[in-house]
């Protein structure tokens, strides 16, 4: 399939929350891709921490159906090499929001493992609930 | 003792060459085939990266030029024949000489002069002729956006500010069919019988800086260059932004005179491409594409610029930051793939390319598509080449005798090279480089010197 | 005076689409010294001038007041027009209605105007109180000093000694050659640096123009274009001595006419790449040190076990185009000599592979792209497009984490060996030196040039013109002809017998000093002393900026600068006051 | 001199262990007077993210509340928790650069917070306030021979523009207390790589992934003890190693707070230690490495 890019989306709605949500320049990103070549989860993604925003600056809204922004864990190793300063775990986070604030949910606790729900830290359900639901 | 220069070409290159040679106390002739000098230069809108007046700053250059003491300025010329080792006590047939004295005399150089039809001494630039005459053809200056008379001047800043018949354009000259300009001048500087003429100067040392044109061969001409009116190359662009251009520096399509919302780049068209165009990279389309990008949006600030790329090439002062600045403040829109079809639909352009990043096919609708086609030597430098027994590579493009110790040196000894002839280059590079072709220039002539020194106190 | 003419210029569209240029003619037009007014399209095209030289002649003016850009672009190019139309040349004011009008107002073009037309007004009383003045001459000395004695320098340098003029080269090493010397081979000469560079510096140590100092610098320069005395300390060339043992330390004073800068280039410090390991993991090197192990025969060995590296990982940007953590600027030449380095290894290591991590490939030059694909298609160089995130050691590995962002992967080498593509930083010594020379330097530290697109290999400060790396980063080709270029410049002042100096400089009424001496203090140039016989302060007409500090601070006000009295600035201040259109 | 200290939850329930050993180390250095860790008298949960979102205030709130009461206890607050720390830490960076937020926020809590409390962590104050050497001088059981393993993860480093405690790429903090400790640190590579934080929760089997590579990695690189400061760290890199089924591999490596090591080497007694909450149990490595 052919994506139409036009300045209705590549300078549209979807990129214009993306960039409020995370104060970030999207067109700032030069697709050098340090953040993909440096992410300690990026084997469990679907696409490429760099992709992320590169679907987000062309405007495409189906980069939300992807799993890296889920996967994500804001580990802050990308931003922290990152060339042009572009704070991506700001980007993912604007992006699980938009998902949140439409109704994805993402964290099911019935589905962890019952030993494991028994044993985790409180802090990391805490977190969980924060990345994951809304 | 008098040594004199030739210099061949007179855009930015071989301007820069001739002032220094003539700065340094010599003569310069300096030849154009144009009826103005300037070059590509003039044509430009604003240049990168600091985004100065093109006309602005070139303009002191051309009528420095024009009007340097040491300099013989030859428009409409070319240069038709090179004896070298010429006797030292000929004098050409372009006399009186601009001063007397001894010369080195190593080169004897013959010049074909085109007729003006018009004299140069006579005419003011008032333009009563124009007004008057009945043809309308494209400007080339204006890279055929814009219509100009069979008699006509390039461009209101043009060095010398003088007309010219166009022969190819004018009712008729032989007999004369038309004659409206003729009447119409008040100094009578209208010649319509003035003919071709060849001259010929002895000089000592020849720096050769005839520069580049834009491709229009197969691989541009697929992104439906010259199908389209709203497709078009960097240099109509720049004569689109020009504040002197045929829209007066507004930014319009040219099919209906729409402000154009949407605007595509495309690099690379003809460049990298040893399959259906040209092998090499033509440098400069990178750092001028940002450059459009910018100025589009000064001009059109709802706009938005998309720009088709393999690889940006910003190596130079102050080029990376340009490129990041066309991207974080004009909100350039890059898009890493070749385009592989540009057509027309529903009065708009669609580019049809990919994104190799996201790895999809992308389309867009664009309203212009601009393309960075390839740059390639000036017509005529095979021929002159030969006429000056330097070398060309296989595209035309000048070789130095050692590309990387000795730039400038064509391996002709006397016979330097400067500018995009000696491949894609940008401004300031050629200029560092005229003036390194203008110091071999100055230390070739004392090299003459101490050899003719020593001749004569040989004879002695 | 009493003839002025005014001209105003659209400068395309630049002033006249904001300011009304008609109105503005139109109401200096009324001034009553003012007896021709008017406008066009770009005054200073030759049309342009040629009304102006016209305007001269036929209304006999005796002052001319040029509406358009800054004094900086064009106040030379309408002094020579005044001039030729045989006007004194000082006699001619720019009044700026472009960068200080017509561009900082463009949302308000009726004030725009209004604003001009003040602008306008003034110069026209300052033209009116203008002095005629004559250029002053000055002895040249025809002498050259390059500094650097790279590859730059030595090109300027012979191209200036070729010439028939002298020249003193300073280089801060014990050898010339600059980084060419520690280099293993050019692009086109994978093997030749060395003899290349040989020839050149045997060239150099065997003319006998050119004096050879090593282990030198510059201590000190005073002066001004074509007259600098410059102090340097080192050691005068035992080459050319013929006693290279002998060599003592020596400070020496030359006087000489214009200055070269080449100072090229330093390397990258690698510690300031932690995570690539830079400075920790012995098998992580930069580009310079890669290059001395291809130049020693047998030299191409890992830092750790002495191994010989199968597989290298090259690594672009690695500190570049990172305004964030390292410089913004690319550092242009690294895609080059990644590619000349990586096909060097693939001819030393035939069974090896070298990979080359990248953001874009910047190989723009003549036969430049061809070069970088026939690595790849000839040498089977394997090219990724990624920034490299991290590497570190494994065992005796080195791994490095990149990613290939078009196959979208991320990836993992093992490499034996690592060479980072550090930036080309300027000269430790370019800060320094620049202070000395009194010539500035960019936001990243290297020499700027007069202007980046028609001045390249001059700098501000007359006599000072530039070479090489100093001024950016370039490779070997672009600096020769840049070198040659700046020798140029040196070639062409020295074409002269003697130097003129505009004398719209600052003197002194000495009726009025009383030799207090508090201008010396202020001046910035050194420019002033007190006469030891007279006791009243003096000017160094060839040194003095026309900056004013002097003027200001005289308390006597008997410091002046001509053409710009205070007559002439209270008579410009009256009409932005408003509290006068006199009329004399 | 007292310090305030914010334990947070999960020093409060599941890492009791790091709260105790942190705060008998405390103790035992304080006995000079240098430090102490004083409980805020009232505190809740920090929200156990910073919040990465411009156009949502409300997860600022927690951490503004506990900062409140950091400043009715004094001019600075000590955590022993990462993820506290690096919330509160960047949660005052933000409220300092932004008052017009900290007012909006002041405004919906009713409190006044005044904007310049330090957040510090336990480390910073071990590194500037008592100093390596001597914390060294106070060891009694050198851990000589111990071949030391520091974890940080990313929270305690990152982002190094607002946290700066130290190097984001080559970290030194928690070598130099190994060092002091009489200990040898261990260097290795996954040192500063995510251990998967709160993907165990979603992903575990993702987070599992990251925390075995990073054992694996400290293991290769010969360590007998791998410290952490932070409780989910903990937890990711311990509880897979957990018998199960199969059994013990006999690769397992025990993953410590700091607290406890030092608890160990400062001759605390035993139940300061903590050890019975692992599921790796350190105790055989740390006893078997006894010094007499």
């Amino acid at each position: 399939m052919r994506v139409q890019l036009s300045i209705d989306k590549v300078r549209g709605p979807f990129v214009a929350r993306v960039e409020e949500i995370s104060g970030q320049d999207l067109l700032a990103c030069n697709q050098c891709g340090k953040c993909s070549a440096g992410c300690p989860v990026v084997a469990a993604m679907d696409l490429l921490p760099n992709q992320v925003i590169r679907m987000a600056q062309l405007g495409m809204e189906d980069v939300l159906e992807c799993n890296t922004i889920w996967i994500c864990a804001s580990c802050l190793t990308c931003v922290t090499r990152c060339p042009k300063g572009v704070d991506l775990p700001r980007l993912m986070e604007a992006l699980r929001q938009i998902a949140l604030r439409r109704g994805v949910a993402k964290l099911d606790l019935a589905a962890l493992p019952p030993e494991l729900l028994k044993e985790v830290p409180q802090l990391a359900i805490v977190g969980g609930f924060r990345k994951y639901m809304r | 003792m008098n040594y004199r220069a030739l210099v061949i070409g007179a855009g930015i290159g071989g301007m820069q060459a001739a002032l220094d040679i003539a700065d340094s106390g010599y003569e310069v002739f300096l030849v154009e085939k144009d009826p103005s000098i300037g070059g590509h230069m003039a044509q430009l809108s604003e240049t990168f990266p600091t985004l100065d007046c093109s006309q602005c700053i070139l303009t002191p250059r051309t009528v420095e030029v024009g009007q340097h003491p040491n300099i013989r300025l030859l428009t409409l010329s070319e240069v038709v024949a090179v004896e070298s080792g010429a006797r030292p006590e000929s004098e050409g047939t372009l006399t009186p000489a601009l001063s007397q004295g001894e010369r080195g005399g190593h080169f004897r150089v013959r010049i074909l002069r085109h007729p003006r039809y018009v004299v140069e001494e006579k005419c003011t630039a008032c333009g009563d002729c124009a007004k008057v005459c009945p043809v309308v053809v494209p400007n080339e200056f204006d890279r055929g956006l814009a219509a100009r008379r069979a008699i006509y001047i390039p461009h209101p800043q043009a060095v010398p500010a003088v007309y010219r018949l166009d022969p190819n354009a004018c009712l008729g000259l032989f007999p004369l069919a038309c004659g409206k300009c003729g009447e119409a001048c008040e100094r009578q500087a209208i010649d319509y019988d003035m003919a071709p003429e060849t001259v010929e100067v002895d000089v000592d040392a020849i720096v050769v800086a005839t520069g580049y044109e834009l491709y229009q061969e197969e691989a541009v001409m697929a992104y439906a260059y010259m199908d389209h009116p709203d497709v078009m190359d960097g240099l109509e662009f720049e004569r689109l932004l020009s504040a002197s251009g045929p829209t007066g520096g507004k930014l319009v399509r040219p099919s209906d005179g729409k402000v154009p919302k949407e605007v595509v780049f495309i690099q690379c068209a003809g460049s990298r491409n040893p399959e259906h165009g040209l092998p090499y990279c033509s440098k400069i389309c990178c750092m001028y594409t940002a450059k459009h990008a910018i100025l589009y949006k000064h001009r059109v600030h709802d706009g938005q610029v998309y720009v088709f790329y393999i690889d940006i090439r910003a190596g130079g002062k102050g080029y990376e930051e340009f490129v990041t600045r066309a991207m974080e403040e004009d909100d350039t829109v890059y898009i890493r793939g070749r385009v592989s079809k540009v057509f027309p639909r529903d009065g708009k352009v669609v580019v049809w390319g990919v994104d190799t990043l996201t790895e999809r096919k992308v389309e867009i609708a664009a309203d212009m598509v601009v393309v960075a086609a390839a740059i390639v030597p000036s017509a005529r430098s095979r021929r002159l080449a030969e006429v000056l027994g330097i070398g060309v590579d296989e595209f035309g493009f000048y070789t130095a005798s050692d590309a990387e110790m000795t730039p400038v040196e064509s391996g002709v000894p006397g016979v330097f090279l400067a500018g995009a002839g000696l491949g894609p280059q940008d401004i300031p590079e050629t200029v560092a480089q005229a003036s390194g072709a203008a110091a071999k220039v100055l230390v070739f002539f004392e090299a003459e010197k101490a050899k003719r020194r020593k001749d004569t106190d040989r004879q002695d | 005076m009493s003839r002025i003419g005014v001209f105003i210029c659209h400068c395309g569209i630049n002033i006249a689409s904001t300011v009304d240029v008609e109105r503005v003619a139109e109401e200096v037009g009324q001034h009553p010294e003012v007896v021709y007014a008017t406008d066009y399209k770009y005054m200073c095209s030759n049309p342009g001038q040629q009304l102006v030289k016209d305007a001269i002649v036929e209304q006999d003016l005796d002052g001319v007041v040029v509406a358009a850009c800054s004094p900086l672009m064009h106040e030379k190019t309408f002094r020579r027009t005044a001039a030729a139309a045989g006007l004194n040349p000082y006699c001619c004011e720019m009044a700026n209605i472009r960068e200080q009008c017509s561009w900082v107002h463009q949302r308000e073009p009726a004030r725009a105007t209004e604003k001009a037309i003040e602008v306008v007004q003034t110069v026209v009383e300052r033209v009116s109180r203008d002095e005629e003045l004559e250029p002053f001459r000055l002895p040249l000395t025809k002498r050259a000093l390059v500094i650097g004695g790279g590859i730059a320098g030595m090109e300027a340098a012979l191209d200036v000694a070729n010439a028939g003029f002298p020249v003193v080269l300073v280089e801060r090493e014990a050898h010339l050659g600059g980084k060419m010397a520690r280099l293993s081979g050019t692009y086109l000469n994978l093997r030749a640096a060395p003899d290349l560079l040989e020839r050149k510096v045997e060239q150099v140590l065997k003319h006998p123009n050119v004096e050879v100092w090593t282990e030198a610098q510059v201590i000190g320069v005073e002066g001004y274009v074509g007259n600098f005395e410059v102090e340097v300390s080192g050691k005068v060339s035992g080459f050319k001595l013929g006693e290279p043992e002998t060599l003592k330390p020596e400070t020496m004073t030359f006087g000489v006419g214009a200055i070269v800068v080449a100072t090229g280039w330093d390397p990258y410090a690698l510690e300031r790449l932690p995570e690539y390991g830079g400075g920790e993991i012995p098998d992580v090197v930069d580009g310079l040190t890669f290059e001395g192990m291809l130049r020693e025969e047998g030299g191409l060995r890992r830092p750790s076990d002495g191994r010989v590296p199968r597989e290298v990982v090259f690594v672009q940007c690695a500190g570049s185009r990172d305004p964030e953590r390292g410089v913004p600027y690319c550092s242009k030449v690294c895609c080059m000599v990644v590619a000349k380095q990586a096909i060097s290894f693939k001819e030393r290591v035939p069974e090896g592979q070298a990979y080359v991590f990248y953001i874009d490939i910047r190989s723009a030059g003549k036969g430049y792209d061809e070069y970088v694909q026939r690595a790849m298609e000839e040498h089977d160089i394997l090219y990724l497009r990624g920034k490299v995130s991290k590497i570190f050691r494994d065992g005796d590995r080195t791994l490095v984490w990149g990613a290939d962002t078009l196959s979208s992967r991320p990836v993992e080498v093992a490499a034996d060996l690592v060479v980072l593509a550090t930036p080309m930083t300027p000269s430790r010594q370019a800060l320094d030196l620049a202070q000395t020379l009194r010539v500035g330097v960019d936001q990243n530290g290297f020499f700027s040039e007069a202007h980046p697109k028609l001045r390249p290999v001059e700098s501000l400060t007359a006599g000072v013109f530039l070479a090489g790396a100093a001024q950016g980063p370039k490779d070997i080709p672009e600096t020769v002809s840049q070198a040659s270029g700046a020798a140029a410049k040196c070639l062409q002042l020295f074409s002269q017998d003697e130097m003129t100096q505009e004398p719209t400089v600052a003197y002194v009424v000495e009726e009025l000093c009383s030799g207090c001496s508090v201008c010396v203090e202020a001046c910035p140039y050194d420019a002033r002393a007190i006469h030891p016989v007279r006791g009243v302060a003096t000017v160094n007409a060839a040194l003095c900026q026309n900056c004013g500090a002097c003027v200001v601070a005289c308390p006597n006000k008997a410091s002046r600068i001509y053409n710009w009295t205070p007559e002439q600035i209270l008579a410009m201040a009256d009409v932005i006051v408003g509290t006068c259109r006199r009329v004399r | 001199m007292g310090i305030p200290y914010y334990p947070g939850c999960t020093l409060s329930t599941k890492a009791k262990n790091y709260d105790r050993s942190g705060r008998a180390v405390a103790a035992a250095l304080g006995g000079d007077g240098r430090f102490e860790l004083e409980e805020l008298a009232e505190w809740q949960c920090c929200g156990a993210t910073f919040p990465l979102m411009l156009d949502d205030s409300m997860a600022l709130i927690a951490p503004t509340r506990i900062l409140y009461q950091a400043q009715q206890a004094g001019e600075r607050v000590a955590t022993l928790c990462a993820i506290c720390f690096n919330v509160l830490r960047r949660s005052q960076a933000l409220l300092k650069r932004d008052p017009e937020m900290l007012e909006r926020i002041n405004w919906f809590t009713e409190q006044e917070y005044r904007g310049d409390v330090t957040v510090v962590h336990f480390l910073e104050v071990l590194r500037d306030d008592v100093g390596w050497e001597a914390l060294a001088e106070r060891v009694v059981r050198p851990l000589t021979g111990m071949r030391v393993a520091p974890y940080y993860g990313c929270l305690l480093l990152r982002p190094y523009e607002e946290i700066g405690l130290d190097d984001p790429e080559d970290p030194v903090i928690l070598h130099d207390l190994v060092r002091a400790l009489g200990a040898e640190p261990v260097d290795f590579p996954y040192n500063i790589e995510c251990c998967g934080s709160y993907l165990t929760v979603k992903d575990p089997q993702v987070s599992e992934t990251l925390s075995k590579d990073v054992v694996a990695s400290a293991r290769e690189h010969g360590a007998q003890v791998i410290i952490t400061a932070c409780p989910l760290c903990q937890f990711n890199l311990d509880y897979p190693q957990r018998e199960t089924e199969a059994g013990r591999t006999g690769n397992e490596i025990p993953v410590l707070y700091f607290t406890q090591l030092m608890a160990v080497a400062l001759g605390l007694p035993e139940e300061t230690w903590g050890f019975e909450d692992h599921y790796v149990d350190p105790g055989q490595t740390l006893r078997v490495s006894e010094n007499p």
